[in-house]
């Protein structure tokens, strides 16, 4: 395994209260695989990726579990050896790529920052790898856009320059989080294009975040459903659609629209997250579900299935399968 | 760079009608002064009809658009008029004050700089920590002293109780000579000629009224540091530079701090502002042979052509800084370069 | 050069002239003059009761004159020094004495204005006998005459080369003079930054007079009062000047350095009243003002004694000198009373106007006035006018109520009251106080010869100045100047500014 | 029967710099029936707010005519068109929730601001009843109704812009991308809600937004615009099914499938063309489309009728 | 509401020194009422055999060279000074914000018109211009009120304009237009609220200015008429006894004067912290 997440759980201490945004939450990412994580807005994502980056809030705190990467446990190694890492070995790229680059510093300077961080080369080395990365990732007249800004480019380029900077020193796992929200469609999957060739290109992994579901299950092998800090299913991305286990799945599945649905095939799923604040039950979704038992209340949550496929329910859907 | 200078032109052009504005505003507001400096030439015995006399001969029978035509056409010569305290010509006097006020408002910014970008940077980094209260407690008691205040109360401890400051008597003690004049800086001037007990003597001089003036500009600055840092440390692409694991220092000043300065360049122009008027007190308490001084004196003697000329320098040189405040917006900020 | 031949000056504001003549010169500049310039005679030195050394008015000396003489009852004849040279080194002759006394008269304003009180007003007056032999010929007898040639205006400069700079615009090239040395007195300009200092240095070759000690002044412009005392008080300078009196007092008692306080000649600071303004016109009001009057508050919180008293003197004046103490002293229910039979039971309201540029003074004394007024039911604000309006506003002549001073350089009673109370209304008589009566004895006395007779009229004046009170007198200020333990031979002159070259250091 | 609202020829032009213009709309023409849902597609740029806002009368065009229910409404200036009584029958619900609520109002001074405005005279209470009827009408909760936008969550602050531009009893509703920045649950519900809304109250929609999904499911019918211009409109099916302009096959084929499905392998490449001073002469796409003839660069395609109601502007 | 009390007790709970500022508000505002009332002594009366008496039981920040209560007249002047500061402010406020509201909404010609307004103010060293009315025109309270509001008024006017012009396209904006808002209402109800919250924080901080410049006009002797006790006068009045050890005179006005301003700054930077949406969640 490239990267396992175990039993992560993390909390923010805020003022009004403590956090708990993230809980058990366990993951694995092999060499070469994409794994979606999708889920609503503020089911922890976006945290999840930033643990594993470890670039967290400061009013973030880990209380259980294990990051490793390669074997090494990253949250017990010390900043330094971690700057090593980022950037190098893992990357990340954000959404909005926009205010995501330096506005003031020229792209390809910013790119050259990271290599002379991270690849061992000479400024004017730096310089020239800047310029092919900026050319790898498709875009044209690399050399002059290269002394270009940020505001002097279109959203797509920026986030094309984004992917050349994450990529920049050939790491092994690549965590993009939303990289295509807020661009065009026709952007979206030209961009999505280049990261899935690319990564296929190096046998790199990629985490790729998404609130779409449509996106997730055209680009990943692996999708994680995440829900208000649980990992409630995880399953290839053709089963995952073709039997959803978890009934949070399958709502999710029913609510996005697509090109087969009609408006009254949509079903919209019932209440919504839960405040991550305070006591809560050990199945986070119990409240808004429909298969709950009042063991849901009682027993604490349950995880069943093998590496491949696990759901966290004790009454999951057993449809049709096999 | 051609752009540049278009820029530059187009400012000065833009600050014309201003400037003019600044002229008769000045003009009026000088001319109501309650001084008489017909009574002030006709001396101590004069009637009041050699008072009229001396009036007619000075023009101040005229109505004021006329005055005002007779003014500008001086100006249009580089006649500022004359002082009746000093007995010399405004320009001359201006021109041989201008650099003494100049070297200190600088050095008090200079000063307040250097305290206040660590100073909020610290803040920045630890916000809701023991140093940012500090730093906030620090910078607001600097801009809660009346200037003058403080500096009395420097001379008094520094000077009087201590002894470590030298006498608070102008640019230079008695026994230095002050160094042959090129820029008009003593510090600048003093290095050019080798001379180092100049320097040291000059830089003596200048540290309690420049320390004054910094403390006075802290605040502003610290705060607009600590603010901008806040936003920028907060600010996706920080996120993205701590991804790529760039070093901390890297982050924190070629990202964090060169974005962040931007606002605080902006401010300057205000912050400078704010000093020209401070360095009138400090220049008073210290005895700074400075234009604020002068304009002081000449203010409340209601001695108009200092006050005209002393504004008006005033109004051209803050247009001047705020073009080169523009400039070096430009420098930092690829956006409003290309946007000219 | 060593310290111990420099000496460090700190004033409160400099000169804005090298010359007196010009246009606007300010009374920094009588000192520069005085010690620059030469003129034809001056005064010898005296020592006062308390050790400070004085001018003596009733010792006129010889100064670039070798001697003189009256060669008629209208004439006087001045034997002019064969050695004595400008700063440039050509010889003053009576050329240049004849050219600068006509520019006196010529140039208008102060120095015009100053030689007629000595009634020397004409060019006609003046004649260069031969280069070392200049006459002055009377036009009345004046008794100011001899006296006027020694106060700082009557300097001889250096003509030719004054005259190298004149134009059309100014045929005696005020200009010019105003900022460059054309003198031939014991010292001249090293270097001079309006508004910042003023270097001096011993003129070698000055024949007029013991060589001064000091080969270097240094008379450097520092406004705060405070940084003045503490430069002094630290040694850091010489001779500080211009000293508020509260801290020539502790100065004085701390023993640190000297203070050579004098007691001005000849002025007086006092409470005026605008006698055309009702109610001031009637006498009992300002009767009752001179009454209400906190006159030893002043003294003690305003001046801390460093003043003479001008007041609980007794009800007839004692002696033919001015300023003198007045029989006021502080009575409220005299003063209750006065007002009460002038009309006013309930008092009124009134504004005093003080002069910004002394409030150091004036704005206590002022504060003082007015709470005491209150008591007597006048209800008094404070006006501060802008030192360089207070001219102006002296020229008006409208302000009901001021506090302020006046001093005449030539220590005459008559030559103070003539300026201050005479009828003529000059702008010293703030008051536009109208006394046929006191006029009439002002323009005997100053033309007056027989010593008794000219006490009497004194004795006179004095008195209807005391009963009409239209100024009512509060105090004698001293000049008080602080100066290092080795500073000697520090002089007060009448014209309050430093002669350095009686001063040495030991 | 006349189009409830029919727009012919309009542009509008934003100087930039001196004597060059942006062409935000160039020469638009659409139509939208009584009842009718119209869905506005199209890239980020291409116009699709300005053109609405035209539509809303907030922004003047540069030229063009706008009628609706048969007056021409195009030449009222902005400022004094808030007085006609058109006003209240054109609404619009914002594109971003957030942004578009004041947020020193609460919600019920949302809601109850156009009504004050538009309708009226109210009491209080009259007043208060017609803010929670619309309220429930979009299933808003009551107690909400004095919380502030901060206080809401997204899928609530949408359903209050909703009610707000409900209130005055529009005929036409315009939707800038109403659900572009929601979650997909509150989507689906806010979808729901203003198909039958639709129904119940009988008002036309524009519904502008760049995902194809949400629009089948929403209209009838479909326009789709590039870079100011309108390049290709017809019946929601037909577009869907056979897209006669490369720009809507490549949209088309940018909505994710299911992986493995074959994928419609259909990618532009390249940067769109500038919108400032653009030639007359040569196609908006050219440069980004995979078919770009010579012809494309002389000469601007017009639209061209396809089939009933289908147009596309194409040489292709 | 009740979330926004709540927020503030937070705001003040969590920063002391915030909490410290309010607290000198609330008791500069007491002095400014009842201060005249609360005063040990008459403020004007002297007392020369007490002159310059260093602080004691009876005259606990001692007396001053007339031998009057010095704690007294910082009491009094207490008043004084926050009338001159508030109407400074509520002046500059008043106008400043009117004219950036027209600059901001209108922009074009009325923007470029009012600009050049206030860059012409701006292209005075405040304090000089300050300087320059007051002499001009007398140095009355009245004068030294408007000399204040004058210099202070760009501030607003910038701050306001762009807060409008950055709201002016705000799709709150343009759905108050749909709802049937004419552009005044619009500025009146819809804009003018929301700017106000900065410009608030802005006029905390002008009140420590207004009074830092009335000191500074007192100290070059354009200030309030004697013998009426303002800060800034006591302050340059003591500045002559500092150097003859008498340093009760000038420091016990001067941390009054200090005091406020100190309180207004921080005060400034509380009503911020309050007020800034990103600190509440
Ligand atoms: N710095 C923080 N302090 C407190 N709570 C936080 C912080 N960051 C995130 N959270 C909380 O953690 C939860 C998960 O947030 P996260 O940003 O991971 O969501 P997400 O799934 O990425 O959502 P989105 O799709 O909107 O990006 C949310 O409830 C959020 O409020
Ligand atoms: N006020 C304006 N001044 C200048 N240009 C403008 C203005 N408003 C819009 N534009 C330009 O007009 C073009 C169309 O903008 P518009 O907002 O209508 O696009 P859109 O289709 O709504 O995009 P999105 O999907 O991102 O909302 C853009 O290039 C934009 O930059
Ligand atoms: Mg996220
Ligand atoms: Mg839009």
């Amino acid at each position: 395994m490239l990267l396992s997440v175990e039993n992560l759980s993390l909390c923010f201490r805020t003022r009004s209260g403590v956090v708990r945004a993230l809980e058990d939450v366990s993951l694995s990412l092999a060499k070469g695989e994409t794994l979606g994580v999708v889920g609503e807005s503020g089911s922890g994502k976006s945290v999840l990726s930033f643990a594993v980056m470890g670039i967290s809030d400061s009013a973030a705190t880990v209380t259980g579990g294990s990051i490793r990467f390669e074997g090494l446990d990253l949250l017990t190694s010390d900043g330094d050896s971690l700057d090593e890492l980022r950037g190098a070995e893992m990357a990340m790229i954000f959404q909005n790529p926009r205010t995501a680059l330096n506005p003031i510093r020229p792209v390809g300077r910013q790119i050259a920052d990271v290599l002379l961080r991270h690849g061992g080369v000479t400024h004017a080395q730096a310089k020239a790898k800047a310029v092919e990365m900026l050319a790898k990732v498709r875009i044209p007249d690399p050399e002059r856009r290269a002394l270009a800004y940020p505001f002097e480019m279109s959203g797509g380029m920026c986030q094309r320059v984004m992917i050349a900077l994450a990529l920049a020193c050939g790491p092994k796992l690549l965590i993009a989080d939303e990289p295509t929200t807020g661009l065009d469609v026709t952007t979206q999957a030209a961009i999505m294009d280049l990261i899935e060739e690319l990564a296929r290109e190096s046998n790199m992994a990629t985490l790729l975040i998404t609130h779409d579901l449509g996106l997730a299950a055209e680009r990943c092998h692996r999708i994680a459903v995440m829900h208000a800090g649980h990992v409630v299913e995880v399953a290839p991305a053709d089963e995952l659609f073709a039997n959803p286990r978890h009934p949070y799945t399958a709502r999710l599945i029913a609510t996005t629209p697509r090109p087969s649905t009609s408006l009254a095939g949509l079903e919209p799923i019932p209440g919504s997250l839960p405040d991550l604040r305070g006591e809560l039950p050990p199945c986070r979704y119990a409240e808004r579900c429909e298969r709950r038992t009042p063991d849901c209340d009682r027993q604490p949550l349950l995880r069943q299935g093998d590496a491949s496929r696990t759901v966290a329910c004790r009454n999951p859907i057993m449809g049709d399968a096999a | 760079m051609p752009p540049v200078i278009l820029l530059i032109a187009k400012r000065i052009l833009g600050a014309l009608p201003s400037i003019a504005a600044v002229v008769v505003v000045t003009f009026v507001l000088t001319r109501a002064l309650p001084g008489d400096p017909a009574a002030y030439f006709a001396g101590p015995a004069a009637d009041q009809e050699s008072v009229e006399e001396i009036r007619r001969k000075l023009g101040l029978d005229k109505p004021l658009p006329v005055q005002f035509i007779a003014y500008l056409g001086d100006l249009a010569q580089g006649n500022f008029g004359t002082s009746l305290t000093t007995g010399q010509p405004v320009a001359a006097d201006i021109a041989q004050r201008l650099p003494a006020s100049v070297e200190l408002t600088l050095c008090g910014l200079v000063l307040a700089l250097v305290i206040a970008i660590p100073l909020g940077i610290a803040a920045a980094t630890r916000p809701g920590s023991w140093v940012d209260h500090l730093a906030r407690v620090i910078s607001t008691a600097g801009v809660s002293l009346p200037v003058f205040f403080t500096g009395l109360l420097l001379v008094y401890i520094f000077y009087y109780l201590l002894g470590w400051a030298p006498a608070p008597m102008g640019r230079l003690d008695l026994f230095a000579t002050a160094p042959p004049t090129i820029t008009g800086f003593y510090l600048v001037d003093s290095l050019i000629a080798g001379d180092g007990a100049a320097f040291r003597a000059s830089a003596a001089q200048l540290a309690l009224p420049a320390l004054t003036l910094g403390l006075f500009a802290l605040a502003p600055l610290a705060r607009m540091t600590r603010a901008s840092m806040l936003g920028v440390l907060s600010s996706d692409f920080i996120r993205t530079a701590r991804a790529s694991g760039l070093s901390r220092g890297t982050v924190l000043v070629t990202y964090a701090l060169r974005n962040a300065l931007l606002p605080v360049v902006t401010t300057l122009g205000m912050v400078f502002s704010f000093l020209l008027g401070a360095n009138v007190l400090v220049e008073k308490v210290f005895a700074w042979p400075g234009i604020g001084s002068y304009a002081i004196e000449a203010l409340v003697a209601s001695d108009y052509a200092p006050v005209q000329g002393f504004i008006l320098t005033m109004a051209v040189m803050y247009v001047a800084l705020n073009l080169m405040i523009d400039i070096l917006y430009g420098l930092i900020d690829p956006r409003v370069r290309i946007e000219g | 050069q060593s310290r111990d031949e420099s000496l460090l000056v700190v004033v409160e504001s400099g000169t804005n002239s090298l010359d007196i003549h010009a246009v606007g010169a300010n009374p920094a500049s009588y000192g520069v003059t005085w010690n620059i310039y030469d003129r034809l005679l001056t005064y010898g030195t005296k020592t006062l009761a308390d050790g400070t050394l004085s001018y003596d008015y009733s010792n006129i000396k010889p100064e670039l004159a070798e001697s003189w003489a009256f060669t008629a009852d209208d004439e006087i004849t001045f034997k002019l020094r064969k050695d004595a040279k400008f700063h440039d080194g050509t010889p003053i002759t009576a050329k240049d004495v004849k050219w600068s006394f006509d520019r006196m008269v010529a140039v208008g304003g102060f120095p015009t204005f100053q030689m007629k009180a000595g009634s020397l007003e004409k060019a006609e007056q003046f004649t260069a006998l031969d280069d070392h032999t200049f006459k002055i010929k009377l036009l009345r007898k004046d008794k100011l005459t001899v006296p006027d040639l020694g106060v700082p205006v009557p300097i001889v400069l250096n003509s030719e080369l004054v005259k190298k700079h004149t134009t059309e615009k100014d045929p005696w090239g005020l200009e010019w003079s105003k900022n460059n040395d054309a003198g031939g007195g014991a010292y001249r300009v090293e270097s001079w930054k309006p508004g910042e200092q003023l270097v001096l240095v011993r003129f070698d070759e000055w024949k007029s007079g013991p060589l001064p000690k000091m080969k270097k002044i240094v008379i450097r412009d520092v406004p705060s009062s405070g940084n003045r005392r503490a430069l002094v008080e630290r040694g850091d300078v010489d001779l500080s000047f211009d000293l508020p009196p509260k801290d020539a007092q502790e100065l004085a008692k701390g023993g640190k350095v000297k203070v050579a306080g004098a007691p001005i000649e000849n002025s007086l600071w006092y409470a005026g009243m605008g006698v055309k303004q009702p109610p001031f016109d009637n006498v009992k009001v300002r009767q009752a003002v001179a009454y209400a009057l906190p006159y030893q508050k002043i003294m003690d919180a305003v001046v801390y004694g460093r003043a003479i008293p001008m007041f609980g003197g007794p009800a007839q004046p004692s002696k033919a000198a001015w300023p003198q103490p007045s029989p006021y002293n502080t009575d409220i229910a005299k003063a209750k009373k006065l007002l009460a039979e002038a009309g006013f039971p309930n008092g009124f309201e009134t504004v005093i106007h003080i002069n910004q540029g002394v409030a150091s003074l004036s704005e206590p004394m002022a504060t003082l006035t007015q709470e005491s007024l209150a008591q007597i039911g006048i209800k008094a604000t404070i006006n501060k006018v802008p030192g360089a309006n207070w001219r102006a506003a002296m020229l008006k002549k409208d302000m009901p109520m001021f506090i302020d001073t006046f001093a005449g350089w030539l220590n005459y009673p008559d030559y103070y009251f003539f300026w201050g109370y005479h009828g003529q209304n000059a702008v010293f008589n703030v008051m536009s106080y109208q006394n046929p009566e006191m006029d009439k004895l002002i323009d005997a006395s100053r033309f007056e010869t027989d010593r008794a007779k000219y006490e009497e009229q004194v004795k006179g004046v004095v008195k209807i100045a005391w009963d009409d009170v239209p100024r009512a007198p509060l105090f004698q200020y001293y000049l008080d100047a602080a100066m290092g333990k080795k500073v000697q031979g520090y002089t007060y002159w009448f014209h309050r500014a430093i002669d350095f070259r009686s001063i040495s250091k030991n | 029967m006349r189009p409830l609202l029919d727009v012919v020829d309009l542009c509008r032009r934003f100087p930039v710099g001196k004597e060059s213009f942006l062409h935000a709309v160039d020469n638009v023409s659409l139509h939208v029936q009584r009842g009718e849902a119209v869905g506005l597609v199209g890239e980020s740029g291409c116009g699709k707010s300005t053109l609405v806002r035209m539509l809303t009368r907030v922004l003047d065009p540069s030229e063009g005519s706008i009628r609706f229910e048969d007056k021409e409404i195009g030449y009222i200036p902005a400022a004094r068109f808030t007085h006609s009584p058109e006003r209240g029958l054109i609404q619009m619900v914002f594109q971003d929730p957030t942004e578009s609520l004041n947020p020193r109002f609460t919600a019920f001074d949302c809601i109850a601001d156009p009504l004050k405005r538009l309708k009226g005279p109210w009491t209080q209470a009259s007043l208060t009843a017609r803010v929670e009827e619309l309220a429930s009408m979009v299933g808003l909760p009551l107690p909400l109704l004095t919380r502030f936008p901060h206080q809401l969550s997204g899928g609530q602050k949408a359903r209050v812009g909703i009610a707000r531009a409900l209130g005055p009893e529009p005929r036409l509703l315009i939707l800038d991308e109403p659900t572009s920045a929601l979650d997909v649950s509150v989507q689906a519900v806010i979808l729901k809600l203003l198909d039958d809304l639709r129904l119940r109250l009988n008002v036309s929609y524009l519904f502008v937004s760049h995902d194809l999904n949400v629009v089948r499911l929403l209209c009838s019918r479909v326009v789709v615009m590039y870079l100011g211009k309108v390049v290709e409109s017809g019946p929601t099916d037909r577009v869907f099914d056979s897209p006669a302009h490369p720009y809507t096959r490549a949209l088309l084929s940018a909505i994710p499938s299911a992986r493995g499905a074959p994928p419609l392998r259909f990618r532009l490449s390249g940067e769109p063309r500038s919108p400032i001073d653009p030639s007359p002469q040569v196609c908006r796409f050219f440069g980004r489309c995979p078919e770009g003839h010579a012809r494309c660069e002389a000469e601007m395609p017009d639209l061209q009728q396809l089939g009933p109601d289908h147009f596309a502007a194409c040489h292709g | 509401m009740s979330e926004t009390t709540r927020h503030i007790r937070y705001v003040l709970a969590e920063n002391p020194v915030t909490a410290g500022a309010f607290a000198g508000f609330a008791l500069l505002i007491l002095l400014a009422l009842f201060g005249p009332a609360l005063a040990p002594y008459d403020p004007l009366v002297s007392n020369t055999d007490l002159a310059l008496s260093p602080p004691s039981a009876e005259h606990w920040f001692g007396t001053d060279h007339l031998g009057r209560d010095i704690l007294s007249r910082v009491m009094v002047a207490a008043r004084l000074d926050m009338q001159i500061a508030l109407a400074a402010v509520t002046l500059s406020f008043a106008f400043g914000s009117l004219l950036g509201l027209l600059a901001g909404w209108h922009g074009g010609r009325v923007d470029r018109m009012i600009g050049r307004v206030v860059d012409t103010v701006m292209a005075f060293p405040l304090f000089v211009l300050a300087m320059g009315i007051v002499a001009a025109l007398g140095n009355t309270v009245g004068n030294i009120i408007y000399a204040t509001a004058i210099i202070n008024m760009p501030f607003y006017a910038r701050m306001a304009r762009a807060e409008t012009a950055a709201r002016r396209d705000a799709g709150f904006v343009e759905a108050a237009r749909l709802s049937g808002n004419s552009d005044l209402r619009i500025l009146a109800f819809q804009i003018f609220p929301n700017i106000l919250p900065p410009m608030m924080v802005q006029a905390s901080l002008n009140l420590g200015y207004a009074i830092l410049n009335a000191a500074g006009l007192s100290f070059i002797g354009l200030g309030v008429r004697p013998p009426t006790p303002e800060w800034g006068i006591l302050v340059a009045e003591g500045a002559t006894y500092i150097v003859s050890g008498e340093w009760w005179v000038a420091l016990f006005p001067g941390l009054a004067l200090m005091a406020a301003v100190f309180c207004f700054n921080l005060l400034g930077d509380g009503l911020r912290d309050i007020i800034d949406p990103r600190r509440r969640t």
